[in-house]
C-alpha cells in the first residue's frame, strides 16, 4: 500500500524538486529563508502562502473528483465568502473588533457551504451532470458576488481579518498553518473513519455502491459541501492577504488550477482512488511554477507557453504508459531470440 | 434596476422626443469600471436620456452581439467602450447601414474608417503612461545613478496595458540610467500585484521605483513592500494609473508617491454629445477627458472629491 | 463497463432504451420553444425574424466549435483547448496575411491543417501516454493561447479585402439577410450528422464512447479514432477561428477566453452525456441556440452588470430544471 | 480432421507477467482447422490471458506465435481480427450505447462510397443470425437494456458471422441456460463442419465432452498437457486441473439433497405478497422460511433478476408490500434490505458488483463498512482477520487482500463479491448466478457453502441458468415464464429438470 502510494508521489514530487532546483540558477539564495519583522521570509515562504489557498481548493476537488464529479464554482465561491466577509467587516464601526471579524467568518463559510451543497442537491438529487450544476454557479455566482458588494472592490482595515491570510503565527505563515490543519484533519478523517474508502467506491463504481448499500446521495452533497466550504475558506485567504475583496477577479480561474494540482497529485479524473497528500503536491507544483515565472522573469507574453510545456512534462512523466513507452527497453515477443517453428515441441500428445 | 427599461420602450425610440442611448459596456471587472458605468446611468437619468444598457463581461464577442442586438432594437444612438481596438468594423458597418451613429468611449479603435463612429470620447493610455513616465524623469533630474524600474503590467494583451507600457517606456527612452529590471503581467488585481511584487522582492535586492498600470496593482504590491521589511513611497517610489479613492488615501499616507488620473465619469460629457449628436450638430472627432496628475502633496486636498 | 450508471444509480438501460433516446433532444427543444415563445411576449421587439437570424450569426462560430467538441465528448473525452485554439486562429490568420502579406487562399487552409494537426497531437498524447484529455488539453489550451500572445499582445485588423469582403457579403433572404458563416456553420453541422450516422469513424466514435475496452476488443480502431477525434475537434476550433476572422476582421489574442466552457455546456444542453456515447449533433444545435437566446435575453432585458451574470445563471437553471422535468414526464 | 499435420494456429513459450503474477509460464499451444479445442483450467489458470495474449490485447514477454504457416505478432485485437481470428472476451464487450444492430455490425458495416448505406439490411442481417440462436429480440434496442445472458449471445453471433479461420469463445456459456448452450453448439458445429478453428473455454465439464475434440490443461500459468477429449475421463481431467487426485466429481455427484424439514410450518422469514412492477414483473406471491434454500427457475429474460432485484429493493417495487421477521416494512433501497439482514450477489460482476479500482480488501469489506457507517471503520485487525479468513475459505487467488480487484481472473472476482457478503452474515442471501465462470472444484465449494448456510438458518434465494445446480440445493423451486412467476414447485424426489422445463412450457397457473 505505502509503496504504490510512494510510486503515485514520486513524479510530481520529482518535478516539484526539480522545479525548486531549477530556481537556483537564477536565484541562488533561493532556498534561503530569513527572519524579517518577527517571521520567516523567503521565496519558499511566499510559494507555500500563495499555494495555501490553492491547496484548499485543490483539497476540495480532490473529494468531488473522487467520487467522479467536478466542481468549477469553486472560483466563484472564492470570491463570494471574500465579499460576504468583507462587506460584513466594512459595516462595523471597530473593523478590529474581533468578535465582528468571527461573525463575518462565519457568515462568509456558511455561505459558501450553502453554495457548496446547492451544486451537491443539484448533482445528487437532481441528477444534473457535475460539469453543468457547477458551472451555473460558475457563471452566476461572480454576479452574487459583485452584487453582494455593488461592483465595487471593498477595502477593509482589520488586523484580525488580514492575520487569517497574511499574518502570523510562531512566526508561520497563519494561513499556511490554517491549510496544513484543514488539510491534516480531512486527511486523518479519510484514513481513520470509512469515509475515503466509501467515497472511492461511490467515484469507482456508483451503482455498485448503491447495491452493497452505500448512502452514495449524502455522500456526493457532502463532498460538494466540503468544496464549497474549503473553496471558502480559501476565498477568505485570499481576500484576507490583500485586504479586500474583489468580485470579479479574486479566485479567476482558480478551478482549473486546482483541477490540474489534483490530477498532477495522481487522483484519476473519472474518479475512484484519490489522494490528498498527492493533491498538495500538486498544488505545490503549479504554485512553484507560477513563482518560478516571476523570478526568472518569463515574460508575461510566453509564460502560458512555458506553462504549458511544464504541465505537459509533468503528465507525461506521470503517466506509466508514457514512461513504459519512452524509458524502459521496449520487451516484446520479437526482441526475444525467435526460436525455430520446426523445434520439437514439447506438448505432450498422448497418442 | 434591471425592470426600468423594459416597459416604457414599446416603439424602441424610433419616434418620440426621449433620446434612446444603448451602451454596451466592457464588463464590470474592476472598480474604475463600475464607477464608468455609475456615471453613465446617473447622468443619462439626468439627461432624461432612456438608457439601455449591455455588460458584455470582458468579451468582444458578446459586446459585439450588444451592439448588434440594439441596432435590432433601432436606438437613436450607440456607445461603447470597446473591449479591443480591433475587429469592429463588420458590425459598425451595420450600424452605419441602419443610420445609428456610434460614440466611443474610453478606448478607441483602430479602424481606418474614420466614419464608422461620430466621436471617440476618453483618455489616452499611451499619454498616461508618458506622464507617469514624465513624473519619474523630473523627480531623479539632475541624479546620475542607475534607477531600478519594476512594472506590474494590466491584463496581457489589453488595451491599457499595451499602451500603457509603451507610453511610459517611450517617456523614459531618453534616459538611459532608467533601467527597467522586471516587467509582467499582475492581471490588474490586487491579489496578483502583491503576489508578483513578492517574487519580484525576492529575486531584485534593490528596486527603486514600482510602476504599476493601475491602482489595484500598485495596492496590493503596497503590501508585499511592507511584508518585505521595506517602506512603500520611500525604499521604493510607487507610481500608478486610475486615482481611486483608496490610492489617494495610500498618497497621503506616503505609500504612493503618484497617481497619473484616467478619469471614468464621462457620463455627463457623454451625454452631451448624444445630444448634440441627435440633434445633428457636429462633434469633435476626439474629446479628450480631463485627468490630472496627482502627488502626495496635491492628495490630501483631492481626496475628499475623489467619486470612485 | 457494460452499464452504465449516472451518479444517482438510475440504470441508464432504462434511458438508452428505444426512443427514449431521443428525449433529451426533445426536452430541450421544447424549452428552447417555450422559451423562445416567453420572450416574445415579454419583448415584442424580440419576435421578429432578424432577432433569431443575428443569434444564429452571433453564434457561428461557437457553433462550428460546439460541433467539434460533440465528437470528443461523444467518444467520452474533453477538449478545453478549443477556445485557444479558435483565438490562435484567428490571431494567424491576422499575422499573416497583414503581416506578412500571404494570400488568404494560403493562410485559410494552413490554419485549419494546424488545428487539425494539434489537436491530432492532443489526441495523440491522450492515447498514447494515457495523459487524461481534460489535462492534455488544458495544457493544449496554454500553449495556444500562449501562442498568441507571442504572435502579438496587441490586436491584429485585417484589411485584406477577402476578409473585409467576406464579411460584408450578405446572403439575402427575403427581408432579411444573413451571413454566409451561418451558411458554413450549417454546412458544418450536415457533414458532421453525415459523418456522424453514416460513416465508420462516426459509428467507432459512439462505441468508444459507450466503452473503450469494448472497442477494443471488438476490433475497432480505437487509437486511430480517438486522434481522429482530437483532430476534428481541432480542425473544426480552427475553422471557427477562421469564421471570426470573417465575423470581425481583426486577430487579437484574448479572443474566446472561457469559449470552451459555453462550447460544453451547449453540448450537454443539447443532451449529450459527459460519459460519452450518447448524444446527437442536432441536439448540439439546440444548445448553442439556448445559449444564444438566453444571451439576448439578457441584452433585451437591460440588465444592470452583475446582473447579467445572475441572469445567465438563472436563466440556465431555469432551463436544466424544465429540461429535466420535461424528460421526467416523457420516460 | 483433428489430426490434420498442419494446425492453423501455433503458439511457443509463451510467457506474460503481470506485476507480482507471472499469468503464463513457457506456454504452449495448437490448435487445427475443424476441431473444437477446449483450453481448461482453474480461476486465475491463465486461460483468459492465453486468448488475450495471442489476440493482442496483451504483449507477451516471451513467445511467438505462427498463424496459418505465418509468425504473427498482433498489436491490437483490430490486427487479430483482420488475421481472421475472430473473439469473444470473457466479459461480455460490446458497447452498451449502441443498438443490437450496430453491436453485431460495427467496424464492418455495409458501405458505399465511403459511407454506411443500408440500415434497414443490417438490422435484417442482424435479425436472421439472432434467430440462428433462436433470439427473437427488437435489434434497434440498446444493447444495455437486455440481460447479460441475450448479450452473450449477440457477442456470440457476432464473432461467428466475422469470417474468420480461428473462432475463440471464452467462456460463452457462463450465463446460459440449457437450451441457449444447445443453440450455441448448433452453431459452432456448423462452423467446424466449414473447417473453422474453435477455441472453447468453459467451465462446465458436460459442455466440454459434449463439444470439445481436444483440450488442452493449463494450472498457474502453466502447461500442463494436450490432450483428446475422448482419451481423458473427467476425474482425469479434474485432477489434472486442480493437480492433486481429488475425485471432486465424485463430491459433485454425491451431494446431499437438501432435507424437506419441518421449515414450512414456522413463520417465514420473508413473505412477499403481490410484489411487482410494471414493465418488470408481474405482481407475484413468495415466500421464504429460514434456512430454506429457494432456487428460482426460468429461461432468459423470464424476469428471475428482477423479482431479485425487487426483494432486495435495487428497484423499487409499485405494488404489494415485503414482510420480514413479521414486521411489514417497504424494502425501497438495498439499504433498508441490507440493514434488515438481507444480501445479493448481483449478476453483472461488473458493473454491479466490483469497484475495480479498489483492492481485494475494500471490496471485500465494502458492505460491512456502509452498513455500519463512516464513522464507525472496522477496526483493521478484526478486518484484516475477516479478510484472510474468507480469502482462504474461498480460496481467493491470488491470496493477496491488496491486490487490485481489477486483475483478478474471473472466478476470482466473483468469489470476492460472494466473500463481501458472507462477512456481513445476512439471514437471507441472494444469489443471482453465483456460480457463473466459477471452476469446478470452487463451484463445488459455493455449492457446499449454500447447503451449510442453510443448515445454519440463512435462507437463500438462488439463481441459476444450470437447473441441475437449482434441483440439487433448493428445498423449493420457483418458475418463472414470461415475467410472471408461474409455479412454486416442492422439492422432492417427484421433482426433475424435466418437470420445470415443462412447466415452464406448459404456462401452467400462469395467473399467479
Ligand atoms: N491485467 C492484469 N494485471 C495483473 N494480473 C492479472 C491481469 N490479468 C490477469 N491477471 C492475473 O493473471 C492470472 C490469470 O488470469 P486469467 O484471467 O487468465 O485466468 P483464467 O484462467 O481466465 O481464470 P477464470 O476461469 O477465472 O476466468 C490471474 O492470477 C490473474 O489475477
Ligand atoms: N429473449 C428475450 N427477448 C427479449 N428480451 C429479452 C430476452 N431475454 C432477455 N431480455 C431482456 O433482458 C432483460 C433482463 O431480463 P431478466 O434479467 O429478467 O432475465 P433473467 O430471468 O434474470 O434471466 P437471465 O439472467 O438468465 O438473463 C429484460 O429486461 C429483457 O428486456
Ligand atoms: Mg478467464
Ligand atoms: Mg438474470
Amino acid at each position: 500500500m505505502t509503496g504504490v502510494v510512494r510510486s503515485r508521489l514520486f513524479w510530481p514530487v520529482l518535478v516539484l524538486v526539480l522545479l525548486l532546483i531549477g530556481n537556483l540558477f537564477f536565484k541562488p539564495d533561493f532556498f534561503a529563508v530569513r527572519i524579517v519583522d518577527g517571521h520567516v521570509y523567503g521565496s519558499l515562504v511566499d510559494i507555500v502562502r500563495f499555494g495555501a489557498p490553492l491547496a484548499l481548493v485543490a483539497l476540495g476537488m480532490t473529494l468531488v473528483i473522487a467520487t467522479g464529479g467536478i466542481d468549477l464554482s469553486v472560483g466563484s465561491v472564492v470570491s463570494i465568502a471574500g465579499a460576504v466577509a468583507c462587506l460584513h467587516i466594512s459595516r462595523q464601526t471597530d473593523q478590529n473588533a474581533l468578535s465582528g471579524v468571527l461573525v463575518a467568518v462565519a457568515m462568509a463559510l456558511g455561505v459558501s457551504l450553502l453554495f457548496g451543497a446547492w451544486n451537491g442537491v443539484m448533482v445528487s438529487r437532481i441528477g444534473v451532470q457535475p460539469i453543468i450544476a457547477t458551472l451555473i454557479l460558475m457563471v452566476a455566482g461572480r454576479g452574487i458576488a459583485q452584487l453582494i458588494m455593488d461592483g465595487q472592490i471593498i477595502t477593509i482595515n482589520s488586523s484580525p481579518y488580514k492575520w487569517i491570510g497574511a499574518g502570523w503565527l510562531f512566526t508561520l505563515p497563519a494561513s499556511v498553518l490554517i491549510a496544513a490543519v484543514v488539510i491534516g484533519v480531512t486527511a486523518l478523517i479519510m484514513r481513520r473513519s470509512a469515509l475515503g474508502l466509501l467515497l472511492e467506491s461511490v467515484g469507482g463504481n456508483a451503482e455498485a455502491s448503491r447495491l452493497v448499500g452505500i448512502r452514495s446521495r449524502s455522500l456526493v452533497l457532502l463532498v460538494y459541501a466540503v468544496s464549497g466550504l474549503c473553496a471558502g475558506l480559501a476565498g477568505l485567504m485570499i481576500s484576507s492577504n490583500v485586504s479586500s475583496a474583489d468580485g470579479n477577479n479574486a479566485g479567476l480561474w482558480i478551478e482549473l488550477d486546482a483541477i490540474l494540482a489534483v490530477v498532477i497529485g495522481g487522483t484519476a479524473l473519472t474518479g475512484g482512488r484519490f489522494s490528498i497528500g498527492g493533491t498538495v503536491i500538486g498544488a505545490l507544483v503549479i504554485q512553484t511554477l507560477t513563482t518560478t515565472i516571476y523570478t526568472t522573469g518569463v515574460p508575461p507574453e510566453t509564460t502560458l507557453v512555458f506553462k504549458a510545456a511544464v504541465v505537459t512534462v509533468v503528465c507525461l512523466l506521470q503517466s506509466p504508459a508514457f514512461r513504459e513507452k519512452v524509458f524502459r527497453r521496449r520487451r516484446g515477443p520479437r526482441s526475444t531470440p525467435p526460436t525455430s517453428a520446426s523445434e520439437p515441441t514439447n506438448v505432450r500428445v498422448p497418442a | 434596476a434591471c425592470g426600468d427599461g423594459t416597459q416604457d420602450d414599446e416603439a424602441g425610440g424610433a419616434a418620440g422626443d426621449t433620446i434612446v442611448l444603448g451602451f454596451a459596456q466592457v464588463g464590470a471587472e474592476s472598480g474604475w469600471r463600475t464607477a464608468n458605468t455609475k456615471s453613465i446611468q446617473d447622468s443619462a437619468k439626468a439627461a432624461g436620456i432612456d438608457l439601455k444598457f449591455s455588460d458584455a463581461q470582458q468579451k468582444q464577442e458578446n459586446q459585439i452581439k450588444n451592439i448588434r442586438s440594439y441596432i435590432t432594437q433601432k436606438v437613436d444612438v450607440i456607445a461603447f467602450s470597446p473591449v479591443v481596438e480591433s475587429g469592429w468594423e463588420p458590425v459598425l458597418r451595420e450600424a452605419k447601414e441602419a443610420g445609428i451613429p456610434v460614440v466611443l468611449t474610453d478606448r478607441a479603435i483602430d479602424s481606418p474608417d474614420t466614419s464608422l463612429y461620430v466621436t471617440f470620447l476618453g483618455s489616452d493610455f499611451i499619454e498616461e503612461g508618458k506622464r507617469a513616465a514624465n513624473w519619474l524623469v523630473q523627480e531623479y533630474q539632475g541624479k546620475n545613478e542607475t534607477v531600478n524600474i519594476v512594472e506590474l503590467q494590466g491584463t496581457t494583451g489589453s488595451a491599457p496595458a499595451i499602451d500603457r507600457k509603451e507610453g511610459f517606456a517611450q517617456g523614459i527612452a531618453a534616459n538611459p540610467n532608467f533601467k527597467i529590471i522586471a516587467s509582467q503581467t499582475g492581471e490588474f488585481t490586487r491579489a496578483k500585484g502583491k503576489e508578483v511584487m513578492q517574487a519580484f522582492l525576492q529575486s531584485n535586492p534593490d528596486i527603486d521605483v514600482l510602476y504599476a498600470h493601475n491602482d489595484d496593482m500598485a495596492l496590493g504590491a503596497i503590501q508585499a513592500i511592507e511584508e518585505a521589511g521595506k517602506k512603500p513611497g520611500v525604499d521604493i517610489k510607487i507610481i500608478s494609473i486610475d486615482g481611486v479613492k483608496d490610492a489617494f488615501q495610500a498618497m497621503v499616507d506616503g505609500k504612493i508617491n503618484v497617481v497619473v488620473e484616467c478619469n471614468p465619469l464621462l457620463g455627463p460629457q457623454l451625454m452631451d454629445v448624444v445630444k448634440k449628436v441627435v440633434a445633428g450638430e457636429t462633434v469633435e472627432k476626439r474629446i479628450l477627458t480631463e485627468e490630472g496628475v496627482f502627488t502626495q502633496d496635491q492628495a490630501a486636498a483631492a481626496l475628499p472629491n475623489r467619486q470612485y | 463497463m457494460t452499464t452504465l450508471t449516472t451518479p444517482t444509480g438510475v440504470r441508464l438501460a432504462k434511458v438508452f432504451t428505444g426512443r427514449q433516446r431521443y428525449v433529451p433532444v426533445l426536452a430541450t427543444a421544447t424549452v428552447l420553444v417555450l422559451m423562445w415563445i416567453g420572450a416574445s411576449l415579454y419583448f415584442p421587439a424580440f419576435g421578429d425574424l432578424q432577432v433569431l437570424l443575428n443569434v444564429f450569426k452571433d453564434n457561428a462560430f461557437l457553433l462550428v466549435l460546439a460541433v467539434g467538441m460533440t465528437f470528443v465528448i461523444l467518444s467520452g473525452g474533453i477538449d478545453l483547448s478549443v477556445g485557444s485554439v479558435l483565438a490562435l486562429s484567428t490571431m494567424l490568420c491576422a499575422w499573416l496575411v497583414e503581416t506578412h502579406g500571404w494570400s488568404p487562399g494560403v493562410v485559410i487552409p494552413l490554419v485549419m491543417v494546424i488545428g487539425a494537426l494539434g489537436g491530432s497531437g492532443m489526441g495523440a498524447i491522450i492515447h498514447y501516454f494515457e495523459v487524461p484529455p481534460f489535462i492534455a488539453t488544458l495544457a493544449g489550451m496554454f500553449l495556444a493561447r500562449g501562442l498568441c500572445y507571442v504572435i502579438s499582445t496587441d490586436a491584429i485588423s485585417i484589411t485584406h479585402p477577402f476578409f473585409t469582403d467576406t464579411a460584408n457579403t450578405m446572403v439575402p433572404l427575403g427581408d432579411y439577410r444573413i451571413d454566409p458563416s451561418v451558411v458554413l456553420s450549417l454546412i458544418v453541422v450536415a457533414i458532421a450528422f453525415v459523418t456522424l450516422h453514416y460513416t465508420r469513424f462516426g459509428r467507432n466514435v459512439y462505441a468508444i464512447g459507450g466503452s473503450e475496452q469494448s472497442a477494443l476488443l471488438m476490433g475497432l480502431p480505437v487509437a486511430a479514432t480517438k486522434v481522429a477525434v482530437y483532430a476534428v475537434s481541432g480542425l473544426c476550433a480552427a475553422s471557427a477561428g477562421v469564421l471570426y476572422a470573417f465575423y470581425t476582421s481583426a486577430g487579437y489574442s484574448n479572443t474566446g477566453i472561457g469559449m470552451e466552457l459555453d462550447a460544453i455546456a451547449a453540448v450537454v444542453i443539447g443532451g449529450t452525456l459527459l460519459t460519452g456515447g450518447s448524444g446527437f449533433v442536432l441536439g448540439t444545435v439546440l444548445g448553442v441556440l439556448v445559449f444564444g437566446v438566453i444571451q439576448t435575453i439578457t441584452n433585451f432585458a437591460d440588465l444592470l452588470s452583475w446582473w447579467t451574470r445572475i441572469v445567465v445563471g438563472a436563466l440556465l437553471l431555469l432551463f436544466i430544471v424544465l429540461q429535466r422535468v420535461i424528460g421526467a414526464r416523457k420516460t | 480432421m483433428p489430426d490434420d499435420p498442419q494446425p492453423i494456429l501455433q503458439m511457443k513459450g509463451i510467457t506474460k507477467e503481470f506485476p507480482g503474477v507471472t499469468a503464463l509460464a513457457d506456454v504452449d499451444f495448437r490448435l487445427f482447422p475443424g476441431e473444437v479445442h477446449a483450453l481448461m483450467g482453474e480461476n486465475g489458470a491463465g486461460k483468459s490471458t492465453l486468448i488475450k495474449v495471442l489476440t493482442g490485447v496483451y504483449q507477451a514477454e516471451a513467445g511467438e506465435s505462427v498463424l496459418a504457416g505465418e509468425r504473427v505478432h498482433f498489436s491490437s485485437p483490430l490486427k487479430a481480427q483482420q488475421a481472421g481470428v475472430s473473439t469473444v472476451y470473457q466479459e461480455v464487450n460490446l458497447c452498451p450505447n449502441l443498438s443490437v444492430a450496430e453491436n453485431i455490425f460495427i467496424g464492418r458495416e455495409p458501405r458505399f462510397l465511403g459511407l454506411i448505406n443500408n440500415y434497414p439490411a443490417m438490422r435484417r442481417r442482424s435479425r436472421e443470425l439472432l434467430a440462428r440462436v433462436e433470439l427473437d429480440i427488437d435489434v434497434t434496442a440498446p444493447l444495455a437494456s437486455f440481460s447479460l445472458a441475450v448479450q452473450q449471445l449477440i457477442a456470440i453471433v457476432r464473432a461467428v458471422d466475422i469470417a474468420a479461420k480461428v473462432v475463440i469463445l471464452d467462456e460463452p456459456t457462463s450465463s446460459l441456460d440449457a437450451d441457449e448452450v444447445r443453440q450455441l453448439f448448433r452453431v459452432m458445429r456448423r462452423l467446424k463442419e466449414d473447417g473453422v478453428a474453435l477455441l472453447f473455454v468453459s467451465h462446465f465439464l458436460e459442455q466440454i465432452y459434449e463439444i470439445s475434440d481436444r483440450m488442452t490443461i493449463l494450472r498457474n500459468g502453466r502447461l500442463v498437457g494436450e490432450w483428446r477429449t475422448d482419451e481423458l475421463s473427467r476425474i482425469e481431467l479434474v485432477s489434472r486441473m486442480i493437480g492433486k487426485e481429488l475425485s471432486v466429481l465424485e463430491e459433485l455427484e454425491e451431494q446431499p439433497r437438501p432435507e424437506l424439514s419441518t421449515l414450512e410450518r414456522q413463520e417465514p422469514f420473508l413473505q412477499a405478497e403481490a410484489v411487482g412492477k410494471t414493465g418488470l414483473v408481474a405482481p407475484f406471491d413468495l415466500a421464504i422460511h429460514r434456512g430454506e434454500v429457494v432456487g428460482l427457475a426460468g429461461l432468459l429474460g423470464s424476469g428471475r433478476t428482477e423479482v431479485a432485484r425487487l426483494l432486495f429493493g435495487a428497484d423499487r417495487a409499485e405494488t404489494g408490500t415485503i414482510t420480514i421477521d413479521g414486521t411489514a416494512q417497504p424494502v425501497r433501497t438495498p439499504r433498508a434490505a441490507i440493514g434488515r439482514g438481507i444480501a445479493f450477489l448481483p449478476e453483472n460482476r461488473k458493473t454491479e458488483g466490483l469497484v475495480g479500482d479498489l483492492s481485494v480488501r475494500d471490496n471485500i469489506i465494502l458492505a460491512m463498512q456502509a452498513a455500519r457507517g463512516w464513522m464507525r471503520p472496522v477496526p483493521p485487525r478484526r478486518r484484516d482477520e475477516l479478510i484472510e479468513k474468507y480469502i482462504a475459505a474461498l480460496s481467493i487467488r491470488p491470496a493477496d487482500p491488496g491486490a487490485l480487484v481489477r486483475n483478478l481472473s474471473g472466478g476470482n472476482q466473483q468469489k470476492v463479491l460472494l466473500a463481501r457478503w458472507l462477512i456481513t452474515q445476512p439471514k437471507l442471501l441472494i444469489l443471482d448466478e453465483p456460480t457463473r465462470g466459477i471452476d469446478v472444484g470452487a463451484k463445488a465449494e459455493i455449492q457446499r457453502l449454500v447447503v451449510s448456510l442453510a443448515a445454519d438458518g440463512v435462507s437463500v434465494l438462488f439463481i441459476s441458468a444450470e437447473l441441475e445446480e437449482v434441483l440439487r440445493l433448493s428445498h423449493k423451486v420457483a418458475v418463472l415464464r414470461d415475467r410472471h412467476l408461474v409455479a412454486e414447485l416442492a422439492n422432492d424426489e417427484s421433482l426433475t429438470a424435466d418437470r420445470i422445463m415443462r412447466t415452464i412450457a406448459s404456462g401452467e397457473g400462469s395467473a399467479a
